[in-house]
């Protein structure tokens, strides 16, 4: 028998699979979002006590999915840093949940919020399975099963508007399956196994002896843009201010602050247990994506200050903070590294909590968007507005707040980096000013009272209160203890490496 | 000679592809698609994947097919309004 | 030059596969019309199957399944392209379904099915 | 100059963005535009929109090519086609050759490998099916956001049909070679470990016969024996009993524990310990779905 805990990782996938099962037999949404939050935090409970042990004993195990070992059957691997992630993911999921639950009822009908929920578990599964998978097909199944998932909490707002948005994430979360699809194609045919470590021995053996050199390289640059596109990073980010600007708000928070995420962590994985990072960085791929970070860190920024519609200027900024993740990536360094999964943790949480009290504050204006007619809002309901206000001000790197340790982390670790100093540096300077133009106006705003504000004061919001404050001590609490986050970040990545 | 099928039914994978990607009518293109479904299944039998050849059959050609085929009616593009 | 033909019938399935990658890839990026567009998907994915099939296959070797109880490997082509690529047409399947449903909500909302004027009616319904 | 500036920090930092430089307000917006068009002639946004779909065109061809001419290039390195010492023929594709009878109990390696040795793969496929159908059942279950006056006329008059003008030699037809489709498709399901085949084409299959019966006798005639609730149970049913027997079998793998389920005689029906159940398991799940995609495709309902 193994340790107990060794079992949480299977059991939590295995549970939300279960419960996105279950789902259509509810016939109202209320059990149902009862049931899904539950699951959600659950999940985070069992994954944050499997990380607690996990970072103690900086240990890392493989679990069998079966009864066959390593190059026969299928496996899934856990560490704290992917223990931590899927801690994140379930909390984050619950708490957006929560948080949107006003929104849901508004959204979406009755009969059919129950379908929604099993989407919503389903993609919480999808995400946990990403993150610990150490199978590169499974990772394939998986990364559909989160764009099915993702496109139908998308188009779950029944509007014109939004089932266009979803026609496009569908078509593009396509086009970078395919790709990542042809890359893994590739790499089965050149290495013969599917299971990272065995992949991985394999590329090493290739790389030094100098056999398929070409294919490698391929293979690299296809899963890379094909992870790109669906995360969404500068040349492909058209698509995601429709998409998140307009599902509903659980949505948004989720899709904002964990989809592109996970697959993001997918990317790292890859690159730290099948490619290694030397071998990605002696292909030049670490400095694209620098490049292609800054770009987006800058033109992310610079499309939401033009952007007058409060979520779709979330939306834009979830591009530059993407950027912020690639230029900690594209650092080429484990401290960089370290750093962009900081980022990671830092944005999913911020942005879901500036969705769900943009969603809130939204409700309480009538259901204005535009940021115009939301002025005041803040005043009708004083939470939600200091929880933007929150949001907002990590975002434009507030110390003691967890945008500004993000943001101080992946400076420190770009002074390691000679030729990449300067434009790291700049670029970080650059988009702190850009986020504080169009974060302050928004905050100032929302505060100042003007004749669009409801006249009655708003309905009391328990599940709202619930959720913002979860979120907006997640937001402080990376803010202020950073150093032992950073330890288990550091020791998950270094395990990541060792196998 | 097998080499020579072989070949023959490639390139009439090709030319299906290009002909649905240029043919005027939808209907016209997803009746092409069948096609290539079709040639799809020889081919994976000829590979020797027995159980790809049932699969692609069965689903390709059959019910990808009835989906496209109804998908086109609720948009009126059966009797050609849309794309003649 | 004569060469470089006895290649290429060597490597038919990889290089019509690759030919049909592009066909499909073009067809999901430049048509206007959503349904040429999943066509064009289910083209790519089917081209990305044909690569890994072939892949597996083993001059002279029979199909995976046990005859007259030979239990060489030596017998049989590799199994495994064939199982990866059944899960991968179940899962193009299930996107081209979700996808065709999008688009009859589409034609029911806005009335055409050209991705374009979709994209530009929704735009035009934003502000 | 200086003093406009100034003032307009003041508004910025009263938060009045209406009459800043930089508005927010969708009215500013629109009438920015509007100016924009008057000064640049009425086309302007026309012609920078066909100027960007220009460049997007291009650019996709030059893309598209360059991905497939270093494809092709690539393709020379790779392992010949055909050969026996490819990367790709190595000591997995051996143990699933000489050990899967022994280990799984099934004689079609194709099945042990996905419905044993990569079940997880398996699980998360049949996932991504009930995804997609449930994705269909929110767009296109009939509710009050997705009914127009046309189609409902158009729906009930093919109900009409239906009703009315029944075409006798089909249902004959009909009558006469769905037993049988169906009966292949349990045929194909029942020998998946066994024969090529299993779970997904005999579902597929019989989906395919229930398809055609609905067709010739009208989906009304399927209603009566399998609705909205039928369909949520089967398919629930069957994915659960899936996930618990994956379950049980990941759960001993990994533990070290033997399952206790016997293998039985390869190459008999009753062999294979659990992939039997699995298979029957997908194909109720692949029949309830195809079926499901086909009645909500067609009307909008179950």
């Amino acid at each position: 028998m193994l340790p107990w805990y060794q079992n949480i990782p299977f059991a939590c996938i295995f549970l939300c699979m279960v419960n996105g099962i279950t789902m259509p037999l509810y016939r109202r949404g209320r059990r149902a979002f009862a049931v899904t939050a539950g699951v959600s935090f659950a999940v985070f409970a069992l994954s944050a006590v499997l990380a607690v042990i996990l970072a103690a004993g900086g240990e890392r195990f493989v679990y069998k999915m079966g009864h066959f070992p390593a190059p026969w059957g299928n496996e899934i691997a856990a560490d704290p840093l992917t223990a931590m992630l899927s801690a994140m993911f379930g909390l984050v999921t619950g708490l957006s949940l929560l948080g949107g639950r006003a929104a849901q009822e508004a959204d979406i009908l009755a009969p059919k919020q129950p379908y929604y929920f099993v989407m919503v578990s389903m993609l919480l599964a999808a995400l946990q399975a990403l993150a610990y998978t150490n199978d590169i097909f499974t990772g394939y199944v998986f990364i559909e099963i989160s764009t099915i998932a993702a496109c139908a909490i998308v188009m779950a707002r029944d509007t014109a508007r939004t089932i266009a948005a979803t026609i496009r994430y569908l078509v593009i979360s396509l086009l970078g399956s395919g790709l990542f699809l042809i890359g893994i194609v590739l790499l089965y045919c050149i290495t013969g196994h599917l299971l990272m470590p065995q992949v991985s021995e394999k590329v090493m053996e290739l790389w030094n002896t100098g056999r398929y050199t070409e294919p490698l390289t391929m293979v690299v640059g296809f899963i890379t843009v094909g992870l790109c596109i669906k995360c969404a990073l500068f040349p492909f980010h058209a698509w995601l201010p429709l998409a998140h600007g307009g599902a509903t708000t659980s949505s948004s928070a989720i899709l904002s602050g964990l989809v592109l995420k996970g697959y993001i962590v997918l990317l790292i994985k890859l690159y730290y247990s099948v490619f290694t990072i030397e071998v990605v960085r002696s292909l030049k791929i670490t400095s694209v994506l620098f490049v292609f970070g800054i770009a987006g860190m800058l033109i992310g920024s610079v499309q939401a200050i033009r952007e007058e519609h409060i979520k779709r200027m979330l939306a834009y900024s979830s591009i530059a903070q993407i950027g912020y993740v690639f230029l900690g990536i594209g650092l080429g360094t484990e401290a960089g590294m370290a750093a962009a999964v900081y980022q990671i943790f830092v944005h999913g949480v911020t942005k879901p909590l500036l969705f769900v009290c943009a969603g809130r504050l939204t409700e309480v204006q009538g259901h204005e968007k535009s940021l115009y007619r939301l002025r005041g809002a803040a005043v009708t309901d004083p939470l939600a507005g200091a929880g933007f206000t929150l949001g907002a001000l990590s975002m434009v790197g507030l110390p003691l707040l967890g945008g500004f340790m993000a943001k101080w982390l992946l400076a420190a670790s770009s002074l390691a980096t000679l030729p990449k100093l300067w434009p790291a540096l700049l670029a970080l300077a650059a988009s702190s000013v850009l986020n504080a133009l169009y974060y302050v106006p928004a905050v100032i705003a929302l505060w100042t009272p003007s004749g669009f504000m409801a006249e009655k004061p708003a309905k009391k919001a328990p599940l709202f209160l619930l959720s913002a404050l979860g979120l907006a001590a997640g937001v402080i609490l990376l803010g202020v203890c950073c150093a032992p986050l950073m330890e288990a970040i550091m020791a998950g990545l270094r395990l990541l490496e060792a196998i | 000679m097998t080499t020579v099928f072989e070949l023959l039914l490639i390139l009439s994978l090709v030319v299906c592809a290009v002909a649905a990607s240029f043919s005027k009518r939808l209907l016209t293109a997803v009746v092409i698609y069948m096609a290539y479904s079709l040639v799809m299944t020889v081919i994976w039998a000829l590979l020797q994947s027995p159980d790809l050849a049932i699969t692609e059959a069965a689903v390709g050609a059959g019910v990808t097919g009835i989906l496209f085929v109804l998908t086109l009616k609720k948009i009126h593009a059966l009797k050609g309004t849309k794309d003649e | 030059m004569k060469e470089l033909f006895k290649l290429a019938v060597v490597y038919r399935f990889e290089l019509g596969a690759i030919l049909l990658f592009g066909i499909g890839f073009m067809n999901l990026l430049l048509q206007k019309n959503l349904i040429r567009k999943i066509i064009g998907f289910n083209v790519m994915d089917s081209s990305v199957f044909l690569f890994l099939a072939s892949q597996g296959y083993i001059e002279g070797r029979i199909a995976p399944v046990l005859t007259n109880g030979s239990m060489q490997a030596a017998t049989y082509v590799n199994p495994i392209p064939a199982g990866l690529v059944l899960t991968g047409i179940v899962v193009s399947v299930s996107v081209s379904a979700f996808f065709l449903a999008l688009v009859q909500r589409l034609y029911l909302k806005y009335g055409t099915v050209e991705f374009d004027e979709i994209m530009l009616l929704a735009k035009k319904e934003a502000e | 100059m200086k003093n406009e500036w100034f003032r307009a920090l003041v508004r910025w930092i009263d938060g009045e963005p209406a009459h800043d430089r930089r508005i927010r307000t969708p009215e500013g917006q629109r009438v920015r535009r509007a100016r924009r068009a008057q000064r640049t002639g009425e086309q302007f946004s026309d012609q920078a929109a066909k100027r960007f779909a220009w460049g997007y065109r291009i650019s996709a061809v030059v893309i598209c090519l360059s991905i497939v001419c270093t494809l092709l290039y690539t393709v020379f390195q790779l392992p010949l086609f055909g050969a026996a010492d490819s990367p790709a023929n190595n000591e997995v594709v051996e143990r699933y050759i000489e050990k899967g009878v022994e280990e799984t109990g099934a004689v079609n390696f194709v099945t042990g490998m996905i419905l044993d040795y990569r079940a997880f793969d398996t699980f998360g496929e049949s996932s991504v099916l009930f995804l997609a159908v449930t994705s269909v059942l929110i767009l296109l279950l009939r509710d009050k956001n997705n009914i127009s006056e046309e189609e409902d006329l158009l729906t009930a008059h093919e109900f009409f049909i239906e009703r009315e003008m029944q075409d006798l030699i089909l249902q004959k037809v009909v009558a006469v070679v769905m037993p049988c489709i169906l009966l292949f498709g349990i045929y194909v399901v029942l020998n998946g470990h066994i024969s090529p085949g299993g779970g997904f084409s005999g579902g597929a299959i019989m989906g395919g016969g229930l398809i055609l019966y609905g067709a010739s006798f009208g989906i009304l005639a399927v209603r009566r024996f399998f609705n909205r609730r039928t369909f949520t149970a089967i398919t629930t049913a069957a994915l659960l009993t899936y996930a618990a027997s994956k379950a049980y079998s990941f759960f001993t793998g990994a533990n070290g524990l033997e399952t206790g389920i016997p293998l039985g005689t390869p190459g008999a029906i009753l062999s294979s310990g659990l992939i039997l159940v699995l298979d029957i398991c997908v194909g109720a799940v692949v029949t309830c779905t195809m079926y499901g995609f086909y009645a909500l495709f067609a009307r909008g309902r179950l």
